[in-house]
């Protein structure tokens, strides 16, 4: 049963992308349909196969690392296959309607939608350094290719930033990886840990896993490194614009944090922990304030991306020299946040594409008096809000929690501050979107409604990122299933 | 034991399924949704008056699940839960029915009767919610589905009014969430208990106890408008009267009093708290509360401005109630919370009256009111005479309960402040009633309806005659079973008692 | 670009280059503990190939160039969905130098044989798919330039199959051992040589034409309106 | 000290200027080249570091070749995307006034 699943999961979403590749638009919408669902049963029977039995590794064609590659299957890593089956499930049923057919261009969505999807699956299995560089190569290109269908030239000139962004952060990603390799000779991330654990120093490694650090932080848009992320995510069509937020800066901190967990004990110091810290102190505290200041209602979107991402970033101070259980709640607050902001903010982007639909123009100031209409997409951007703010009983608030309890427990009470302002902040940026849909001024009877599974698609992952909160107790538990070394 | 735990589950569930059902409903079904309304308010009456029974033979309604690793969701019926569950269940009826007519040629009616239910839920889970982590999640909702009706009409003076709701009321929220992850850092997820946890506690504890106590009760002082933390409340006299009415009697002001009667009984414990000399503060925050709400009511010019004050100065009652010591006190306190509401509501229900009927705000305009609309203005002169506290009303019954808890624990210095709070009340109260009942209409109302037969429409017109007919029986029928002072005894034996 | 930010910038990389190159001298002092090499040769023989480089990208590390391969053509694609030249051919381009025209058509058979022997070099020695897909590019980039007719290359199914046949090739092969019952990616034993050559021929021909296709896809017309940016 | 080891040290410095370049070039196209400069520094690192004490490795020679061909093709793309770009807006660098009007989305 399993070497199906891993056959289907790998396999499924290359297959579909080169099949997706000749039809025209619409036929290309019915097989990315019949493939979304069958690709959804593989991944929601994989996560089951570890639920029950734990983890293992998988070692691709038959060669065990460190001679080939293997694959991880733990909790962790199932539980964002069924994340990632889920929001590109929803944007790519999105997209099919969204997205208008009459466009030459966007018959290219679908390769590259599956391609993305496939690079994703990848990394999230990934444990050769390696691997998950040509992973990482493979969701940049796809993203970019995607931002560019777009078309005008705002658009490519966001592509090219963000192609370039992309492009120097793997590099010195790679940079990392030869250093490491000089240093071990091997790529397997389970055997470069277990060799740091002997007791001799590896400066020259930690100089690696920096630069690592440094060029994954760069491609996940952590500041002061996050100038290409809200061009390329603002100006987008609204169910990219979910999936790279969702979805693709997730990859590269999903890497670094692997990295992190694994190796930083041992290579990395106290202030470069902190150091990151502070830098995603600061992106939670600026990207909201910029979010807070922009007019064009996916770009307060997008900054607040960047804001979110701030909060994840806390994972490597909360991590570093603190006792396991500290480790632990770190560890599971981090996760939850992900899987909460990537429901929250596919559901606040393809929400907002709705919105601008609607009212035919994406400045906030043309939402107003838009509440009285009952749109459905208002209310899921809503809903989706009260994760982004941490506030109950969303995941995002569970989350928080978690990190708050971290951070208290690690002595290192200066990030609570950073949490709780963040929250406000958020607050402060959703609210103005929602306080100018309540705006009552004359002369606004142009609305128009869209179809309704546009409308649908958001509420559902709205409200799933929403009852996160209530069902954060067993996906935890997941996540944190014994793992079978070797097996 | 099964639908034991599924009864708060349902209590809650009434007004959440119909806050959604109104959602999805188109705004031209007025019928459906007032039945949905109706129908939604009765059925949770009937549940909490089950409840109520229940809880008053010894039975226990728990529903506790993990919603994280070592921390619980927790829905619990208990006493105190009941009090502030039956309050809410029976004005939400109340301000149901008004509000369906006071909205009833208005825009946008779908979105505020749906924000409105869900509003409700959140009150029901502030009171039944078993832990401290369970009451912030409903806490937290509360201040969202309460946003949209205090920006209800969109007009630029309500989006300020809601701006610095928000800012007040998130930034408490993030003290109170602060608070209560200290405290659970401390000492672990904690039930509430009668009693409270901390009889026992040692001298580690106590160093780092004073510091959660003052971020819990700062967080929870900002929807309970302590002084300094007030400022919200008069602004968001903006929003249309049923929903101040619903701010005031039940859903913001008391969960932010429920709250700290919660940390104070069965967090802490009474003693333990008083032990650590954490309430001989709070007595002084609540008097100088008291005070200053009293002393500004009387210079505001609005009516609704005017009773936003009131409030500000009465929901203090309640807290001051906690901090004299005593069972008495605490009694005393606690019916408050039920007094209040009724009172305050049925005052807002009459403000709301002249307001939709005779276009009169000010206090100025309502000269001769008494004349043409009698229901109305005998409704808001019992329930003035109430908050003045002349007996036999309601508002009698707190104060000469606190003003006897007072007196049993030594603390005379309160009386005199009841005492002056009373002869505020008496002076910003007494020049309306005068206007209403004993000024001659010389120039024509504002700006004048017409509804047939009554003096104001059917919808409108009940429910403070019935608010009114409440304050009285409280107050008359202080002795009987199921009175409020009856159940504040009950729930005050199980408190203190040990 | 101010005069400061040029020195800024200056000693920024002069830190950066000290800090690597330390990081190279420390690596460099230290044993490896694993030794990858000696992994290779011992296992050389069950994988077919007698070239370990071709060995580890074919078979030790076969995922990684599945997913190279995956990178090659999603550039392709997002490169044609740039890209509105109706044909690969621009007859603007057509030369009418007659020297020219015979010189090209000496060359271009030449090079054809260079790619085939590489790719079939590739077992043994240095070489394989992507350097024979490179010089097929190459000639297909200098028969555009020089202008020789190549009107079997149109943007449509015939350029999609191109750029997409190495890629499917891989991966049929790659499911056909899965359904072999083994694990995905595992060749069977005895035709591993055979496949491992069928893959490298597709992918070689796959190289080229994204290469081509990407040579294409930049525009060169004037700028039309901006919807007529798909193919076809 | 043996020859592949001067070869990562040229890698190294290849990466440094590499970096420089991309950070203070303005044009599109000299970034492009500046970044697959530092590309070919980094191969040589991980080629030379790897393989210095005399045994020749065909893993790292495997990856570069996967290096290559990936960097190749993000090249290829950015050039098409580039000329594009510059085909629509005239403009060779990125950096041109931020306030912009465009379609909606």
């Amino acid at each position: 049963m399993t070497p199906w699943l891993m056959a289907g999961l790998l396999f499924t979403p290359l297959a579909w992308a080169v099949l997706t590749l000749f039809p025209a638009f619409r036929l290309g919408r019915v097989l990315t349909r019949l493939g979304i669902l069958a690709q959804f049963l593989v991944a929601a029977g994989l996560w089951m196969t570890v639920a029950q039995d734990g983890g293992f590794y998988y070692p691709l064609g038959g060669w065990k690392a460190p001679l080939g590659i293997e694959l991880r299957v733990d909790g962790l890593a199932v539980t964002f296959v069924v994340l990632t089956a889920v929001v590109a499930c929803a944007c790519g049923w999105h997209a099919g309607d969204y997205l208008s057919p009459e466009t030459g261009r966007h018959r290219y969505f679908w390769p590259l939608f599956w391609f993305l999807w496939a690079g994703l699956n990848g990394v999230w299995l990934g444990a050769d350094l390696f691997n998950l560089y040509v992973g990482l190569e493979l969701i940049s290109l796809c993203s970019v290719g995607l931002v560019a269908l777009a078309g005008n030239v705002g658009a490519l000139r966001a592509a090219i930033r963000y192609l370039l962004a992309a492009l120097l952060g793997s590099l010195a990603y790679l940079l990392g990886v030869a250093l490491i390799y000089g240093q071990f000779g091997s790529l397997s991330l389970a055997g470069i840990q277990a060799l740091v654990a002997s007791a001799e120093s590896f400066p020259g490694a930690g100089v690696g896993l920096f630069i690592m650090i440094l060029g994954l932080a760069l491609k996940t848009a952590l500041f002061p490194l996050h100038g290409w992320l809200p061009p390329a995510h603002g100006i987008a069509k609204s169910p990219v614009s979910a999936l790279l937020s969702a979805l693709v800066v997730k990859a590269s901190f999903y890497i670094a944090a692997r990295l992190w967990l694994a190796l930083g004990e041992e290579l990395g110091s106290f202030v470069l922990a902190q150091a990151v810290g502070v830098a995603g102190a600061l992106a939670v505290i600026l990207g909201s304030w910029l979010a807070f200041c922009q007019s064009r209602l996916k770009q307060v979107v997008a900054y607040s991306s960047v804001a979110q991402i701030g909060y994840l970033f806390l994972l490597f101070p909360l991590t570093f020299g603190v006792p396991d259980s500290v480790v632990q709640l770190a560890q599971q607050g981090i996760a939850l946040q992900v899987i909460s902001h990537a429901l929250a903010k596919a559901a606040m982007f393809l929400a907002a594409g709705n919105l601008i639909l609607s009212v035919g123009s994406n400045r906030v100031e043309a939402l107003a008096g838009v509440s009285r209409f009952l749109p459905f997409s208002l209310f899921s951007f809503a809903l989706a809000g009260v994760s982004l703010m941490g506030l109950p009983p969303s995941g995002g608030f569970t989350a928080k929690w978690l990190l708050l309890q971290a951070s208290l427990a690690s002595g290192q009470w200066w990030w609570l501050a950073v949490l709780l302002l963040g929250g406000l902040l958020s607050a402060a940026y959703v609210f103005r979107i929602y306080r100018a849909s309540f705006v009552e001024s004359r002369g606004q009877d142009q609305f128009y409604h869209p179809p309704r599974v546009l409308e649908a698609i958001p509420m559902m992952l709205a409200l799933m990122s929403l009852c996160l909160g209530f069902v954060s107790e067993p996906v935890l538990a997941v996540m944190s299933l014994p793992f079978e070394e070797g097996g | 034991m099964a639908s034991g735990a599924l009864l708060p589950v349902f209590a809650l569930m009434t007004s959440l399924l119909a806050s959604l059902i109104i959602f999805t409903l188109p705004e031209d079904r007025g019928r459906v949704r007032t039945l949905v309304n109706i129908g939604a308010a009765l059925i949770k009456l009937a549940l909490v008056a089950v409840m109520i029974r229940g809880v008053a033979i010894g039975q226990e309604y728990l529903l506790a699940f993990d919603m994280l690793p070592g921390v619980e969701f927790v829905l619990r019926a208990d006493a105190l839960a009941m009090l502030f569950a039956g309050l809410s269940a029976l004005l939400w009826l109340l301000t149901t029915i008004y509000a369906i007519g006071y909205l009833e040629a208005s825009p946008n009616r779908s979105r505020f009767f749906g924000f409105f239910s869900l509003c409700v839920a959140s009150t029901m889970g502030i009171a039944l919610a078993g832990n401290l982590f369970t009451f912030f999640i409903f806490y937290e909702m509360l201040t969202l589905s309460t946003y949209p009706l205090v920006v209800h009409r969109g007009t630029p003076k309500a989006l300020r009014a809601g701006r610095n709701y928000l800012i007040y009321t998130l930034t408490g929220g993030a003290v109170l969430l602060l608070g209560i992850v200290c405290l659970h850092g401390l000492v672990g997820d904690l039930r509430f208990q009668e009693g409270g946890h901390f009889a026992g506690a040692g001298p580690e504890l106590r160093g780092a106890l004073p510091w959660v106590f003052f971020l819990l009760v700062s967080g929870l002082g900002v929807k309970a408008a302590l002084v300094p933390l007030h400022g919200w409340l008069p602004q968001a006299m903006v929003a249309p009267a049923p929903v101040s009415a619903l701010l005031h009697a039940v859903a913001v002001v008391k969960a932010g009093a429920f709250g700290i009667v919660r940390v104070v009984f069965e967090v802490f414990g009474l003693e333990s708290a008083q032990s650590m000399g954490l309430l001989s503060v709070l007595v002084v925050v609540a008097s100088v509360t008291i005070l200053y709400g009293s002393a500004m009511a009387l210079y505001q010019v609005d009516l609704k401005r005017r009773l936003a004050f009131s409030t500000i100065s009465q929901v203090s009652y309640i807290v001051l109630g906690l901090c004299l010591f005593g069972p008495v006190g605490a009694a005393g306190g606690l019916v408050h919370l039920v007094n209040q509401g009724i009172m305050k509501i049925t005052l807002f229900f009459c403000a709301g009256n002249y307001a939709e009927t005779l276009g009169a705000h000010r206090i100025d305009e309502l000269d001769g009111a008494g004349k043409r609309m009698p229901g109305t203005s005998v409704a808001f002169t019992i329930a003035a005479f109430g908050m003045i506290g002349a007996p036999p009303l309601a508002g009698f019954i707190t104060k000469w309960m606190l003003g006897i808890g007072a007196l049993a624990e030594g603390m005379d210095w309160v009386v005199g402040v009841l005492i002056l709070s009373s002869v505020l009340n008496a002076a910003y109260f007494l020049p309306i009633l005068h206007r209403l009942w004993f000024r001659e209409r010389t120039t024509p109302w504002p700006k004048e309806y017409r509804w047939g037969r009554l003096e104001t429409s059917v919808w409108l017109f009940w429910p403070p005659l019935m608010t009114a007919v409440m304050t009285m029986a409280i107050g008359v029928f202080a002795a009987m079973p199921f009175s409020p002072l009856a159940w504040v005894i009950l729930i005050v034996s199980r408190e203190v008692a040990l | 670009m101010g005069r400061l930010t040029l020195v800024t910038a200056g000693m920024v990389f002069s830190g950066v280059f000290a800090g690597l190159a330390w990081a190279v001298w420390t690596i460099a002092e230290a044993p490896v503990p694993v030794s990858l090499p000696t992994l290779v040769s011992e296992n050389l023989q069950a994988a077919g190939v007698e070239h370990p480089v071709t060995a580890v990208l074919l078979n030790f590390r076969s995922y990684d160039t599945l997913l190279e391969i995956a990178v090659l053509v999603i550039a392709g694609i997002a490169g044609i969905s740039m890209s509105r030249t109706r044909s690969l051919e621009d007859p603007g381009l057509r030369t009418s130098d007659s020297l020219l025209y015979a010189l090209e058509r000496w060359f271009f058979p030449v090079m054809m044989l260079f790619a085939g022997y590489l790719l079939w070099a590739g077992s043994d020695r240095p070489g394989g798919a992507f350097q024979a897909g490179s010089v097929l590019a190459a000639t297909a980039v200098l028969m555009r330039l020089g202008g020789v007719p190549m009107d079997f290359l149109r943007p449509g199914v015939m350029l999609r199959l191109g750029l997409t046949v190495g890629f499917s090739v891989f991966l049929v092969v790659a499911l056909a051992s899965a359904l072999d019952g083994d694990v995905f990616l595992q060749y069977p034993e005895v035709i591993t040589k055979p496949l491992i050559v069928l893959i490298e021929t597709g992918l070689t021909l796959s190289i080229a034409m994204v290469l081509l296709a990407l040579f294409v896809a930049a525009p060169i017309d004037p700028a039309e309106e901006l919807e007529e940016g798909g193919a076809e | 000290m043996s020859v592949s080891l001067l070869y990562a040290f040229a890698g190294v410095a290849l990466c440094a200027m590499g970096g420089l370049g991309f950070t203070v070039l303005e044009h599109l196209l000299r970034k492009l080249l500046a970044f697959n400069l530092m590309g070919s520094g980094v191969f040589l690192v991980l080629v030379g570091l790897a393989q210095h004490r005399g045994v020749p490795d065909p893993v790292p020679q495997a990856m570069v070749l996967t290096g290559i061909v990936v960097t190749i093709a993000a090249t290829a793309l950015a050039v098409v995307l580039m000329r594009r770009y510059y085909h629509l807006s005239g403009q060779t660098g990125l950096v041109v006034c931020e306030e912009r009007k465009e379609p909606m989305e």
